[in-house]
């Protein structure tokens, strides 16, 4: 199929006047007052963001949540599916590449935690937080020796852990959506702000095994360096 | 002495939000250029990927009001700060965008057994019914 | 009632799709009682006939429309489940399709009944991600590459569409469908070209035949019925309440009927043929916006049933076909099929044409006649293949083809409008188109050029048609 | 125009720099560290404007995750996999390091697809030609012979002609594993007749590119290697 060069500039040239008109648009929200304190004076969070993430729009998130765990488990339907060469147990044997590897993995644990608990209250949002949580279980899955970690949390319990996260994720939406909502608690505290803080915690536990079971399903089919 | 240089470039209300606007579409053009011109697959979906992160960039520059992040201190407060619902809506976003994007990385590799070069041409040439 | 029925339409699926994620459950059995559920809900709603805004979760929070266009296209949703649920119960799934056909139906319920523009963006994303790993189930090369080009071309629309929802947000400083109107022209064309890509309209939809053409037939027939009616039930939702987009749908409807129905017409390929149909279709869904669903139900039946019944075609090339002929329980419901898209009076097809036929005028009005002449010429070259000896009669009804023929007759029977001149003028153009394949396109062979059908061409053609848009109605 | 909004310009302009970086590479490496560095950038200007929580999300799965899945994803990606049994000339493997005529041929080939090829050792025949069956191994290289290797779920591409010695009983043997194989030296020659054969290159059925690339690579005629790698192992006393 000779595809004349021409014609894709001219589909290029096309995409650049559209783009212009885009940018020459008259900006129409000049001074809008935002009321940001509302919504957080509703929510009862300090974070408007989180707020409106995880109880305005809350119908939204549970999509996302939706999205982010059937596309992990579509690429790792893949990916178990795939044969297994042959796998070496451990990646890095010298003692000053583990104990690094170690550091990193707390480090990043520990600001997994941070964002998921404070998460409505200074910034930081479940999806961050769940992405530090599964890449401090992915290194530490780099660093152990394969079999030990595998019979240590065989990935029937995770998977258990994650299903059912999801799960409380739906029950929880719908007892939102229905109004049942806890009180909003002490401003600023750490449990404030009825399903916030829970629903930041399960997020982080959902997305954190999602991006670990996937890391694990690249590891098992030695995609890994 | 700034401003005056950048208002005589011309009567377009040149401030930063607009100057920024323009980058930002500068690079969705740009992924755009990379989508249509790259013969590998892999290189087109990085093009899409940046694509992405060029719309995701506008939305937060629209929530930009004096750079002030929407958490209010106490609880009354209303000190003007940015909007907090393009970014509450793009943190979704983002999270959608990445995953379309595992999946797609995943099965590319699984086409990549039948076309090592993962040439799009030399895919279709092949598959023309 | 809001709570009672999202949780019904959308939670309920989900929650069974997770359970048999976690189950890892093969039979299809098990979801019948669900879309049955749905369907039913759906029916009572209808009847009942009014239409509920609610907004979910205080200021800023998604809002949702339950009017009669919704709760149509969710009673489709139901029953085109209901119909392949049925004509694939016996077969053992492969592993991952269960869950992903229950979360596929919660989701597109989640589109109909949405009225917010970054809500629809998500959804259709998820139907996306879905709708790709059922192409991808099928394990021939070809169908990855068909899902992988269905995949980036629908990632870029999307992507057009969410700078629109912003410009749409910008202007109005909310995204719910009641700002419509007040959002400018150009963010308009955006969401309008990004909906299009998903439903398959005109230029936008050319990735529709290697995607519909590749799959399994079950898989084709979701993707037909429902996936691309995701794509658009909103740009119907937009054409009825923004005057911009009431301009530029019907024109790209009639520029895609005809496109479709030409290369149709053309085609050597079976399944290829009735996915350009599926464009055609299209088109005529989304000429009168305000009664596009009528149209929409009966096409999402017969277009999943004539998938369904293409699967058990021996071959997929026309000339072979007619070399051998097919047996008569594979042609049986392949003619009702054909019939009712082609607009006979009892069946299906012959309500939804007359409403929408009769409220045109004009030059449209010739148009769509014309395209319904070449629906009615492409689908002769299924009637009229010859039959193969030894086909018995009693295996043509099978649980699937009676439920689908039942429901295309009381589709008609219910919503149908039977004008006696109407009724001539469909036979007349039945007639002529069957007489014209006979006479002329059965002997000729006009090749049409395929090349448009390249990824780079697709992705390119999103932004020619959104700069004529913007040259033609003004930006 | 504050110095805030300096600062913001200047981690904007940032992000088109990377982009651009990222594609004007056609090594895909390259690319994705382009990609990691346009998302940094992306979360430093998010973070100037005021987004806290959306430059958090945008740095760890934008930048990190985005680049971590490329990474991995795509190390295994640029490569096709070549079975070889041993034989002496023609795969041979010298203290850690592969050569022979088979092995310069493939690899002067991957470097003219940008596609390098990576050897796998197998130890029985037949289990190389169930995996090129299989679809494991897209080549095959080894003790393989047009005329008697020939099936229809595999191709065969003759790559070097040589001499077959084949006894009644249907069993023969080539010439280089006759000449400097080590375990048949008892195969007497002077009962087994004599046939003309080709060494070639066994191709699994799914890679399509690859072939039709490869049989083009040998059949044009000004294409060097060949006749070189000939003169350089055989010194043209074949």
């Amino acid at each position: 199929m000779r595809i004349k060069f021409d014609i894709r500039k001219a589909y290029f040239a096309a995409a650049i006047v559209v783009v212009a008109l885009l940018a020459v648009i008259p900006r129409t929200d000049l001074g809008r007052e935002y009321n940001a304190a509302l919504i957080a004076a509703k929510a009862g969070i300090p974070n408007t963001v989180t707020a409106i993430y995880l109880k305005n729009r809350l119908y939204d998130t549970m999509f996302e949540v939706m999205v982010f765990s059937i596309s992990i488990s579509g690429a790792l339907y893949f990916l178990k599916k795939e044969n297994k060469f042959h796998l070496e147990d451990t990646l890095f044997t010298d003692p000053a590449t583990i104990i690094i590897f170690r550091g990193c993995a707390m480090l990043s644990f520990l600001s997994a935690c941070a964002l998921a608990t404070v998460g409505h209250l200074s910034p930081g949002g479940g999806f961050a937080a769940g992405v530090a949580f599964g890449t401090s279980m992915v290194i530490q899955s780099l660093i152990s020796d394969r079999n030990h970690l595998s019979n240590y949390l065989s990935m029937e319990r995770p998977e258990r852990f994650e299903k059912s996260s999801w799960m409380l994720i739906l029950a929880i939406s719908l007892l939102t959506f229905s109004g049942i909502i806890p009180s909003n608690g002490i401003w600023g505290s750490l449990l404030s702000g009825g399903w916030v803080p829970l629903l930041n915690i399960l997020i982080m536990i959902k997305v954190g095994l999602g991006t670990w079971a996937l890391s694990l399903g690249f590891l098992d089919h030695k995609w890994i360096f | 002495m700034f401003k005056t240089l950048l208002n005589y470039l011309g009567g377009v209300p040149l401030d930063v939000v607009f100057l920024a606007r323009l980058l930002l579409l500068s690079v969705i053009l740009i992924g755009l250029w990379g989508v249509l011109f790259k013969k590998n697959l892999i290189m087109k979906i990085i093009a899409m990927d940046i694509m992405n992160t060029g719309a995701i960039s506008l939305f937060v520059l629209s929530s930009w009001y004096r750079s002030k992040a929407p958490v209010i201190a106490e609880k009354g407060s209303s000190i003007p700060a940015s909007d907090p619902v393009p970014q509450a809506v793009i943190l979704t976003a983002i999270v959608v965008g990445f995953s379309v994007l595992a999946l797609l990385v995943v099965y590319v590799m699984d086409l990549s057994r039948y076309f090592h070069t993962l040439d799009t041409d030399r895919i279709q040439n092949r598959w023309k019914r | 009632m809001v709570n009672l029925s999202v949780s019904i339409l959308v939670l309920l699926p989900f929650f069974c799709g997770v359970i048999l994620l976690a189950v890892k459950g093969r039979s299809s059995r098990v979801l019948l009682p669900l879309w049955v559920a749905t369907s039913v809900l759906a029916a009572i709603m209808l009847i009942k006939g009014d239409s509920v805004h609610a907004v979910l979760g205080g200021s800023y929070g998604v809002e949702l429309m339950f009017d009669p266009s919704s709760w149509t296209f969710v009673l489709m949703n139901g029953l085109v489940f209901i119909g392949v649920t049925l004509s694939v119960i016996k077969e053992r799934l492969p592993l991952l399709s269960c869950p992903l056909m229950a979360m596929l139906h919660g989701t597109a319920n989640a589109v109909f009944i949405s009225y917010d523009l970054f809500n629809i963006f998500i959804c259709i994303d998820l139907i996306g991600i879905l709708a790709f790993l059922f192409i991808r189930l099928g394990k021939r090369p070809r169908q990855i590459w068909s899902a992988v080009q269905y995949l980036i071309v629908g990632n870029v629309g999307m992507i057009l569409y969410l700078v629109g929802c912003l410009y749409g947000y910008k202007a109005t400083g909310s995204f719910s469908m009641e700002t419509l109107p007040a959002i400018p022209a150009i963010a308009i064309y955006l969401l309008v070209i990004g909906l299009s890509v998903k439903g398959g309209v005109f230029l936008a939809g050319l990735w529709l035949p290697e995607a519909h053409g590749e799959a399994e037939s079950a898989v084709s027939a979701l993707l037909s019925g429902v996936i691309v009616k995701c794509g658009i039930a909103p740009l119907l939702r937009i054409a009825e309440l923004s005057p911009v987009a009431a301009r530029v749908v019907p024109l790209l409807a009639l520029a895609s009927a005809l496109y479709g129905v030409t290369y149709a017409m053309f085609d050597k390929d079976v399944k290829r043929m009735l996915a350009y149909h599926t464009i055609s279709q299209a088109g005529f869904i989304l000429i009168v916006p305000a009664a596009g669903h009528l149209y929409a139900i009966s096409h999402g039946l017969f277009k999943s049933w004539l998938f369904l019944a293409a699967g058990k075609l021996p071959s997929r090339s026309f000339e072979q076909l007619k070399k051998e002929g097919i047996k008569v329980q594979v042609w049986l419901p392949l003619l009702i099929g054909a019939l009712a898209i082609s607009g006979m009076p009892v069946l299906g097809g012959f309500g939804a044409k007359s409403m929408i036929l009769g409220k045109l005028s004009g030059l449209p009005a010739i148009l769509m006649y014309m395209a319904a002449l070449g629906t009615a010429i492409s689908f002769a070259k299924i009637i009229f293949l010859p039959l193969a000896e030894g086909g018995d009669l009693a295996k043509a009804v099978s649980f699937s083809g009676a439920f689908y023929f039942l429901s295309l007759v009381l589709r008609d029977v219910i919503a149908g409008y039977f004008g006696v001149a109407f009724i001539l003028k469909t036979l007349f153009i039945i007639g002529a188109g069957w007489l014209i394949y006979l006479a002329i396109t059965s002997r000729r062979k006009i090749e049409l050029p395929k090349s448009v059908e390249g990824l780079d061409h697709i992705l390119g053609l999103l932004f020619v048609v959104l700069l004529l848009m913007i040259v033609v109605f003004g930006s | 125009m504050t110095g805030h909004g300096l600062l913001v310009i200047g981690a904007v302009l940032l992000m088109p720099v990377m982009a651009f970086f990222t594609l004007r590479e056609d090594h895909i490496l390259h690319a994705i560290i382009g990609r990691g560095m346009l998302g940094i950038a992306a979360a430093i200007a998010y973070a100037l404007m005021g987004a806290p929580d959306v430059a958090v999300t945008e740095a760890l799965m934008g930048a990190f995750l985005v680049t971590l899945l490329y990474v991995v994803v795509f190390s295994s990606g640029d490569e096709f996999r070549v079975g070889y049994v041993e034989l002496p000339m023609m795969v041979s493997k010298e203290s850690e390091k592969l050569e022979g005529f088979a092995v310069d041929l493939l690899t002067e080939f991957g470097r003219k697809i940008k596609v390098k090829p990576s050897f796998v050792p197998f130890e029985s025949r037949q289990a190389l030609l169930d995996a090129v069956r299989e679809g494991y191994m897209d080549m095959a290289i080894g003790p393989f012979v047009y005329p008697f290797d020939e099936s229809d779920n595999y191709l065969t591409l003759p790559i070097l002609e040589t001499r077959i010695f084949k006894k009644n009983g249907g069993e023969w043997i080539d010439l280089l594993s006759l000449l400097y194989g080590s375990e048949n030296r008892t195969f007497d020659r002077s009962s087994a007749e004599m046939e003309k054969g080709f060494y070639s290159v066994l191709l699994s059925e799914d890679a399509h590119d690859l072939n039709d690339i490869l049989f083009s690579f040998m059949g044009d005629e000004d294409n060097l290697t060949v006749p070189e790698l000939k003169k350089k192992y055989f010194g043209e006393s074949k």
